[in-house]
């Protein structure tokens, strides 16, 4: 287990300021945060970079505040990745374990098995700069995980890349966290990572950390309203998903929402915009997939459009033209009918 | 007529460029190849190519000995006083170099430091000893400057995985950050040694211009200039032109 | 220690530092303030500051007038054999000054374009015009690169614009570029005469060391450490190191 | 009127190919293509910065492919200002009145009356880089008009500036042109600009100039899959707007179209996202403004969504996922209505 105890660095640019923060073994703690709220600056504290001003981090029930990063074995990998250009993808990975003084052929084997699970087995022989962003970002993660850290730092790993690569490394982090039981850190502000990945989910803001909880939790019952405006997702939903040919059907809390962008089964979350919702007085026939009957629950008139909460079993927010809801003629408690379509159903 | 500007201006470069080549040209051809050929081959010009090559690699080696921890401390480090060392360590290249072998002068022929280096058997006033001081003080500069540059372009973050993976401090920067400063090494390695082929002014106050003692090339330039022996004097010219050309 | 790299690193930096400064202050401090004086009001000092000054100011001056055209032209033109006048007009920094002085020699001593100017009284061997053309040729480079990296930095659409709004091209060179490039133009200018000021090698070739002639103050600081005038030689440098420290 | 016949220019990274095009006094001129396309050479070319290779450009009957660009009386205002910064706004302003020797007192006048004309009288006595981005652009269009060149040539004189103050500079470009009846020649990538400005429209690409007509002609009717490409944008109309309350109706060739962003009166373009619109068989009572009952004339299947084109007097095209195609039933030739809210519609 990671103990955080009330750690504070001043670094001039970027802060950290009385931090605490437990981190239980084999967890995935996921750590979101404006650019600059001191991300970067935490996990290197962890890692030993710098010594922090003041406050403990305790490993497994060893203080290491003053234990230097070679000592530590916990592991970094970064957004832009740093692998050693001088060294081949095989010297890189096998970089910490050198350092170790592994018999050789120990070296190659572990090398070797890092790679190909994460299916960089082939490149091996090349030099970094000649490898795609993914690949690259695969040798740092084969790096750090051959030394079969007791923590791992991940800092914004799948920022630099393109959309298709990052959602297949996002899987490759999940799997290789389910597999070996690795403690990790991941530093990110996107929020599809803390629903994919995140056991726990930390909020951090200017050097303190604001909320930490499971990420629904962080997500529906924001602390403050520093949280509340960062995370602002509405209409979010969490539930098991099953395909049903060109389509998926996702069970929100007893609530059936068919989207059109889901891929595969399982535990999904899935968010609809406001503006995507109808509302009518009686169901649609029409082209929309998604047609709930529910209750008015509240009307907030915000000058330029008007936001109404309806409860069709999980509450829904639409927002609306103040011409819409005159025309409509609806009130708190009424009943109607919510619609939207299935491609109006984001799932990640 | 539209181009006229560009005439002109393109036409002042050429001239100067044409200017420095003739130059140049003027000293490589003035000896028939037959008196370059028996300058080069006498026992003079001889030691003073020998005495150059040594100087100027002992000074480069123990350049990149004081610019590179130097130059990484400035790159990485902050400390009290940064500022001021960052704009002294570059002073002598502002200095005149007759000036900074006055000083040199000074400092190992008046101090009790100099005094007792003397005494220790390292005399360093009209030596070749003194020739490799005066090289690495006036050009230590040149490595530290682009070091320092190399080492601010490579993110220090290498280092901090490097340690995560069990590295020293020390360990990072020998198996890390020196490979990948390699180029700029090599760069400042080489203008370092070419600076210091040609180092006249510090080299010939510290070490005075003694004939087979300390006469390296540009020395024996001056010396031979001095007493008339022309083809002598420009055969050590043409040696360092073609060292300053092969260089660049 | 977690600091040890910190420690030894910045310790070199700090000990390099700490020699500087020793050397410039055993200088400085070496005449009592009464010799130095003394020095300084002799007539032959009083000389050489005069002479050093005239000349760097002149040298300067026509730096100016090549470096300028030239670096606008490298800036802003593609033209045939740019890559090698960019490459030769920085020659004159890597060639040794010594050997650039021995090129001028030859060119105003042998060549018809010398003995030419010569018979029309341009006389630069041996005399002033000398050290003013030896200035010029080993400094101008300093011009040169500091105002073709300034010119690179002004968007020449500033001139498209100017054109547009009546220039001719030298107009909008002259009303526009110029005055942006003032602060480039003033650092050139800056290094090029403190270089000038410290010239010794190139001028000692072509202009000698002929005192109360060709004695500026390097030159100075040479003839009186040759004949063992400490005091003078001293004064000399003491004011050379004020003018580079002032000028860094 | 300015003549440019077949003006070609190789310049490495940019090149103009065979580039034919006239534009009439008095005209505005949008000229639209991706980065890259050879459109600021275009200005450069026409301001006489550089000679083109072969072509001719011929300037009110005379020709001026040979005319140094102080004797053309075409000025250029470049998306990043250029102002001189060594000079106030008002030298600035007047540089160019200066270069004609006219007297101080007739420059000053004219440099007040082009900087109140622009709302920067206040700023003359400033220096550039004390300006904002939109008070720089101003300077430099008044530099450019207070030499009433024969023609103003305009490198995305908005693109560096933000939304609002954008919008404000555009308005102002239109209210210029109309009053000095000046001719111009615009560059830019933003169909806002084009649908707002242009008198005419001109595509290039590749120093090419593929398509010139009017804005709806260029839209509507693109001349080749490039230009229908680049300027993709499906159910766009135009139409005169009317101010109702909250809200604005457009009347787009008979069709009234609600929308809830449009600001004033006048003619507009509008624009709905196929993915915004809603298919049924009968009206829908919902809150949605936009209701119009039409005819299928189209259906596309594209794999994971179906393209469907609805006739209701303007055609609209809508994207339903391939279940709502099915669970509708729709086919060819039948009727439909379709609902789009009003905070759909996008209107510039």
């Amino acid at each position: 287990m990671l103990e955080i105890e009330h750690v504070s660095k001043d670094m001039g640019e970027f802060v950290l300021k009385d931090a605490s923060l437990q981190v239980n073994d084999g967890e995935y703690l996921v750590i979101i945060g404006p650019t600059g709220a001191g991300k970067t600056i935490l996990l290197e504290t962890l890692a030993g970079i710098y010594p922090p001003d003041s406050g403990r981090v305790v490993l497994d029930g060893r203080d290491i505040t003053d234990v230097p990063p070679r000592e530590r074995n916990i592991c970094m990998v970064y957004q832009d990745y740093m692998l050693f250009p001088h060294l081949t993808v095989a010297e890189n990975i096998g970089f910490g374990l050198r350092n170790r003084k592994v018999e050789a052929t120990e070296i190659e084997r572990k090398v070797t098995d890092a790679a190909r699970f994460l299916a960089i087995d082939h490149l091996l022989h090349r030099h970094p700069d000649t490898l795609s962003g993914g690949e690259q970002q695969r040798a740092a993660i084969a790096r750090a995980i051959v030394m079969e850290p007791a923590l791992l730092l991940l800092d914004e790993p799948l920022s630099a890349l393109d959309g298709q690569t990052r959602e297949k490394l996002r899987k490759e982090l999940r799997r290789l966290h389910d597999l070996y039981g690795i403690t990790v850190i991941h530093v990110t502000h996107n929020f599809e990572e803390v629903f994919s990945l995140a056991d726990r989910v930390a909020v951090i803001r200017g050097g303190e950390i604001v909320q930490v909880g499971e990420p629904h939790e962080v997500f529906r019952k924001p602390n403050c309203e520093f949280v509340a405006n960062f995370v602002g997702v509405e209409n979010l939903f969490h539930g098991r998903c099953v395909q049903k040919g060109d389509l998926c059907e996702i069970d929100a809390g007893g609530v059936r929402i068919v989207s059109a962008t889901c891929s595969g089964d399982g535990e999904v979350t899935a968010t609809v915009r406001p503006e995507d919702i109808l509302i009518s007085r009686t169901p649609l026939d029409s082209s929309a997939q998604n047609s709930l009957k529910g209750t008015i629950v509240d009307i907030v008139d915000n000058g330029m459009v008007v936001r109404i909460t309806v409860d069709a079993g999980i509450p829904f927010v639409v927002v609306l033209t103040r011409r819409g809801v005159v025309d409509l003629d609806i009130h708190q408690d009424e009943e109607v009918w919510i619609t939207f379509k299935a491609s109006s159903v984001h799932v990640f | 007529a539209p181009n006229s500007l560009k005439a002109a201006t393109v036409g002042v470069a050429a001239l100067i460029t044409a200017f420095i080549v003739i130059l140049l040209l003027l000293v490589v051809t003035h000896p028939s190849p037959a008196a370059l050929v028996a300058s080069i081959a006498s026992r003079e010009i001889q030691f003073a190519i020998y005495l150059s090559i040594v100087t100027s690699i002992a000074s480069t080696a123990i350049s990149i000995l004081i610019a590179v921890p130097s130059a990484y401390a400035l790159a990485r480090y902050d400390f009290l006083g940064k500022h001021a060392v960052n704009t002294i360590v570059d002073m002598p290249l502002a200095l005149p170099p007759l000036v900074a072998g006055v000083g040199l002068l000074l400092f190992f022929g008046t101090t009790p430091i100099g005094k007792a280096l003397a005494e220790a058997g390292l005399v360093f006033i009209f030596t070749p000893l003194g020739i490799i001081v005066a090289q690495v003080f006036v050009n230590f500069p040149f490595m530290l400057r682009i070091m320092r540059s190399t080492f601010e372009g490579i993110s220090p973050r290498y280092e901090y995985v490097a340690k995560t993976l069990g590295c020293t401090d020390l360990q990072a920067l020998w198996r890390v950050t020196l490979p990948m400063a390699t180029s700029g090494l090599i760069a400042g390695g080489v203008i370092t040694w070419a600076k210091g082929i040609g180092e006249f002014g510090a080299a010939l106050m510290i070490a005075g211009a003694t004939r087979m003692k300390t006469e390296t090339l540009p020395i024996s330039l001056f010396l031979n200039m001095s007493c008339g022996e022309l083809e002598m004097a420009i055969s050590a010219a043409t040696i360092l032109i073609v060292i300053s050309v092969v260089s660049l």
